[in-house]
């Protein structure tokens, strides 16, 4: 096997128009303009909402605790969830995640638990999950890295026979970095199966969109790299999933890769530091509150009786539980053990780290409280 | 926009006056650069978030709204391309001053920097120079999460053709960033994050030290501490801590990392005959190491002991709630100190 | 003044044929194959004939001196003489160039001399000549860094609203580099007055193109930048030469960079010490012989009566010329100076780098044939 | 495709006997990679023309002739996508091995080493290692032209979580290389590209010397020369030298950067008393600080004159004709030597 070949892809342009299924008021868009595509299955819609619903009352609680200084920062994808939720879902147990630090809920949504998950932002360990078991690499802060982890990997199951498919998830302002770039065309040369969901957030930290790229969208750098590109409406979590999943089974059964353009909007601050009333209008943020991809979802599936309040009230609970958990979690003290500082750093053991250790040591040692220094 | 004028930056004249009031350095830095454009409009600034939100440490704070968007203003997130267009500018006449958001976020930067920034004048044999300062907030003491704690001023120290400054206070950071803008040789300038806030500084009388000299910030007979930005702050905790044992710490703040000071801090080893330098970056490789070496080198027969290094260890800068056991404190100075051989 | 602007730029997909005004047989392209375009004025053709021919001679006697020893180095642009030769023709001498270590005979018929600009690969400096005077770029041996350069130099001078417009030759294997993607994105995100001429050589030293992309061309990434893009014959002279002056005329009044794929073959090994035989036929060398881009503009010149044995004599004389003073100055010593090398790092004196300036000085006075050492 | 077997590549048996008849470095590493491709299925190499063409040095020569295009090919032109990449790769459960065309063209790259290579196993608490091996022919003495002739060390032993080795004979360069392969550390190879074509080296009796320690390659008793890489020729050379001045000199050849073999050097100069390090890469910072600064806090006492660095000069490498102004040589490190005050 070769992993390129002589084939080159043929140039098509990504639809202008974002790819959605179920509009901003609820509806379901109608039949020609779906381009082909059904509605997801009714039981996934409510899947996809409930994973939704808990994910925000998750990060909402998360938010309030950074708030409350027990986190020490955190990014919030409060606004995102339909591109979040609905990607994750659309994969596999044994497909794997390549997160940014924007996507906990994502990752949470995998079923990695809170105080695993939030080890980074708490600060106790830099990432506190076991990848291979949650099959969901750290959360990338270096912007764009992440992509070519993403891509070495399938391309590693693709070498190896086993269908498996990545997601990179990637936001629109690190789309500008040399590693996106890379990350894009290692895949294309390499029919990588690799799926690349770009949050297209409107916002890196400050800066808007207008000054990252001069192109129509995003998806349209799909064209450069002969990869299939995709623009959807991030805040439709139909049509995300139904997006997502296409490409990700194209991908396990060699199709190569997918960039996808999901359009959505970051409701919150960058992270707890942040100050959006320097660069962005309240007004701004309102217009996008009216196309919330929980409430359209809830709005669609509430037309088509397909939640009743028993459900409501189940989703309730099982968010109020993640929100307990998830203070329970953060309101323990965190584990720390200065020592394990130097336990990871080399598989191979060092005789002069080892030294570095044991000064540590020796020090905490004579600290009369037994672990503390000042 | 504001009025600029043509009037050419002068490196004799920065105005210590400008930051004697009580500045935070970020507003001694923020003033520097403000003088900067006002005198000279050659001087432009960008980078990421460095518009409209100043900066994510609000450094340049209301510049794009005074000088205008042609002068000061929000670049596409890529470091690479941050330096490699400054490189372009500056061959034209400009002198950009660019910031990295984080050390570990120069990285991607890395091949222009050190490729290009650093030998474009030597390649071209001094006909073409870049007058560009790459602004870099430092080192950690802020809870950082993993990658906004580096120290990387060991990667840009070693290499030759860069200019590596830190300042350790308020007015040092108006009259060295000054000084790093109008000089014609390329300038790392780190700042150091964790002192932003700090309002406290060394105050120095009369005109500023030139940014190529260490100062002595204080006396002592018995150690030399050598320290820099974030360091330097703990080194004279120490000093202080010191007296208690008797100890008398002269403490230098090395200012500049390349070049680096040998006739100041020989002739303060010189005195003490014994030395130890603090830094918060990796010990393995570490500045101190260039600092241990040399002055060893150089004062060897005047040394009673050994130059000792007291710096982070060799991992990866801890997670935030774990950093104290990492960065140097008074405490594991003197503990350190007393590991010499003190009756010879 | 803002150096960007809200409006996007609509997305176009280049042309898949390469545009062509004179074909490898050395016939005028029929006028509807054209594209609007006319052929360059003949006087223009003469002229790019003329510079082409000579370069060629330099050329190649610069591979022979290497061969002999006399340089440490030379990738010659043997084949490619349209794209380097078309392009630097349709430049004014206020634009700049940013070339790579391919684009000797660009540099060279910009007028930097021999001497001056084979220092690099001779090895007695970097670089010999001076970028200000010649408005050249040192080549850049770090591969699509120079992208970035040529976009900062245009937006400093659009800035200064300055008529100049910058050029960055990029090869094809460069391309993948993160900094070809940065270089693209700045120059369209800041509309910098940049023309990228991508001379696509079909290798990158030993690898061929389909590995370094799975796109139809290396134009079709302009989409992705809001950036016209064109795909070019790049062994016509009249095909480069008119599309890289309408895109400079457009960069320098305004209008935005351009990307430029010119179709091109390396004719010589990718310097003296490759071996092409380990990874491509004789035959594809042989094929691209039959396209050469000099016989072509000579027939076409031929059949137009446009050159007669007198010009021909005139331009085998200048060739021979710059061939001997190419012999010239590389036969003649460089001038060595080792203290030099103490020169250039800093504009501010050190004291330090002076110690060890004074002791390569004692050292060299030590030796007696006093200035060489072992 | 050429079979390969499920059998890890096992790092006590390194086969020196492989290396044993007298092969150039080049071929060497050839053989180590092809032994770990037959050995281990989950090796893979790819990098920039390291395919077809055997690389630029031809050290992958005929790897993908005979092992297939799914186990050694060429990737597209791009550092940092080669490194980012060979970490999924890794994380994957494969062992890559890629090539560095040069040390600067490995710069590119950076962020992706210094920030997810050095770091992954220390993220995620031991759970995520990477087998990597990254090959970079590093150096000088060969003519090359600008960026060809960096040596790269500095930057990477700095930077906690890599391992950093450099062969300086054939031997060692099939036994370290295995090592390396097997290794579950990333490895920083460093190959002095102006030794790919020796066929002498200091040839090992009895199994491979682990590739974390130092060798003392020459025993003496008046000074130590540490050396590495290409220098290790350069000291032996000046060893044989200083035979006429009636100066023993031991030489070790470091082997190992990061870690460093406290063990071995400290042995040698207690017993010497004096010691020189030698590279080729810029002293300010260079990989000889580190040397000897922690030489001199270790042995101070032993020592009877300051370590001393024959090095690089500050500069940026010069070009091909004026190089051997700038390379250590055996003169050189002759006249350093001489100016330590002998008579103490
Ligand atoms: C290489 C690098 N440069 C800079 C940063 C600092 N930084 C963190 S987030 C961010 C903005 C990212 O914006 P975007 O990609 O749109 O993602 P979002 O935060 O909107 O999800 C920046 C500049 C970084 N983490 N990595
Ligand atoms: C960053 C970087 N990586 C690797 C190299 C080594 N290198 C020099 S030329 C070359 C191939 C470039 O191919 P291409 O861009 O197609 O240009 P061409 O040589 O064909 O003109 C390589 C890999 C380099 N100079 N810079
Ligand atoms: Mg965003
Ligand atoms: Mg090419």
């Amino acid at each position: 096997m070769s992993l390129t070949e002589e084939t080159r892809a043929p140039a098509v342009l990504p639809d202008a128009e974002a790819f959605s299924l179920i509009d901003a008021g609820g509806a379901a868009v109608p039949e020609k303009q779906r381009r082909g595509y059904d509605l997801p299955d009714i039981d996934v819609l409510k899947e996809l909402y409930r994973r939704m619903v808990i994910a925000r009352r998750w990060d909402t609680q998360v938010t309030a605790l950074t708030r409350q200084g027990r986190l020490s920062t955190y990014p919030s994808a409060r606004g995102q969830e339909a591109s979040e939720i609905g990607t994750v879902a659309a994969m596999q147990d044994t497909d794997w995640l390549f997160p940014t630090y924007r996507d906990s809920i994502a990752v949470w949504s995998r079923g990695v638990p809170t105080a695993e998950l939030l080890s980074g932002f708490r600060g106790d360990w830099h990432c506190g999950w076991d990848p291979n078991e949650h099959r969901t690499a750290p959360q990338a802060t270096p912007l764009a890295t992440q992509t070519l982890h993403a891509v070495g990997f399938a391309t590693a199951a693709k070498l190896k026979n086993d269908p498996i498919a990545t997601v990179a998830f990637i936001g629109d302002g690190a789309t500008s970095e040399g590693d996106a770039h890379e990350g894009f065309n290692f895949a294309g040369v390499w029919q990588a199966p690799t799926v690349f969901v770009i949050q297209n957030n409107q916002y890196a930290i400050s800066v808007p969109i207008a000054k990252q790229t001069r192109a129509r969208m995003l998806a349209d750098r799909a064209v450069g790299y002969g990869i299939p590109g995709y623009h959807v409406d991030g805040n439709d979590a139909a049509a995300v999933y139904t997006i997502v999943s296409e490409a990700l089974e194209r991908a396990r059964s060699g199709g190569g890769p997918t960039i996808i353009e999901c359009l959505t909007y970051r409701m919150e601050p960058h992270t707890n530091s942040d100050d959006p009333s320097r660069y962005r209008d309240a007004e701004d943020v309102a217009a996008w509150k009216d196309k919330d991809p929980i409430d359209r979802l809830e709005k669609y599936l509430t037309a088509q009786d397909a939640i009743d309040d028993a459900l409501r009230e189940e989703i309730a609970k099982e968010s109020e539980d993640a929100a307990a958990a998830m203070r329970d979690a953060m309101n323990a003290e965190p584990a720390l053990d200065p020592m394990e500082l130097f336990e990871h750093v080399y598989n191979a053991p060092r005789p002069a780290l080892l030294e570095q250790r044991n000064a540590l040591k020796a020090e905490l040692d004579e600290i009369s409280d037994g672990g503390r220094v000042n | 926009m504001a009025k600029t004028t043509e009037t050419a930056a002068d490196p004799g004249v920065t105005q210590p006056a400008k930051a004697a009031k009580p500045l935070t350095m970020a507003a001694a830095l923020n003033t520097a650069m403000r003088d900067a454009l006002t005198e000279d409009s050659n001087v432009v600034i960008f980078g990421e978030d460095v518009g409209p939100l100043g900066g994510v440490f609000r450094i340049t704070d209301g510049l794009t709204r005074d000088f205008g968007e042609d002068r000061v203003w929000d670049s596409p997130l890529a470091e690479s391309g941050i330096i490699g267009t400054a490189i372009g500018m500056a061959m034209y006449g400009l002198r950009p001053i660019v910031e990295m958001q984080f050390d570990a976020f120069s990285y991607p930067a890395f091949e222009q920097i050190v490729s290009h920034v650093a030998k474009m004048r030597n390649r071209t044999r001094g006909r073409v120079s870049l007058p560009i300062v790459i602004r870099i907030p430092t080192s950690g003491g802020i809870g950082g999460v993993e990658h906004h704690s580096d120290s990387s001023e060991a990667y840009w120290t070693h290499t030759p053709g860069l200019t590596v400054v830190t300042p350790s206070n308020p007015a040092d950071a108006y009259s060295m960033l000054r000084e790093a803008i109008a000089s014609d040789d390329p300038v790392i300038f780190l700042e150091p994050k964790s002192h932003y806030w700090m309002k406290e500084g060394t105050p120095q009388s009369g005109p500023a030290l030139p940014m190529n000299k260490a100062a002595v910030v204080r006396e002592g007979t018995d150690v030399t501490l050598l320290s820099y930005g974030p360091t330097v702050a703990v080194a004279l905790k120490t000093a202080k801590l010191a007296e208690d044992e008797d100890l008398s710490v002269e403490v230098i703040d090395l200012r500049s990392l390349s070049p680096f000071d040998d006739e100041t801090v020989g002739a303060s080893v010189r005195k003490t005959s014994r030395a130890a330098v603090i830094h918060e970056a990796a010990q393995f490789g570490g500045y101190g190491a260039e600092v241990a070496a040399r002055v060893t080198e150089r004062e060897f027969y005047h040394l009673a002991a050994p130059i000792l290094r007291i710096t982070g260890a060799d991992i990866p800068f801890p997670a935030p709630l774990l950093e104290k056991h990492y960065l140097p404190t008074p405490e594991r100075i003197l503990n350190a100190l007393s590991t010499w051989e003190w009756e010879v």
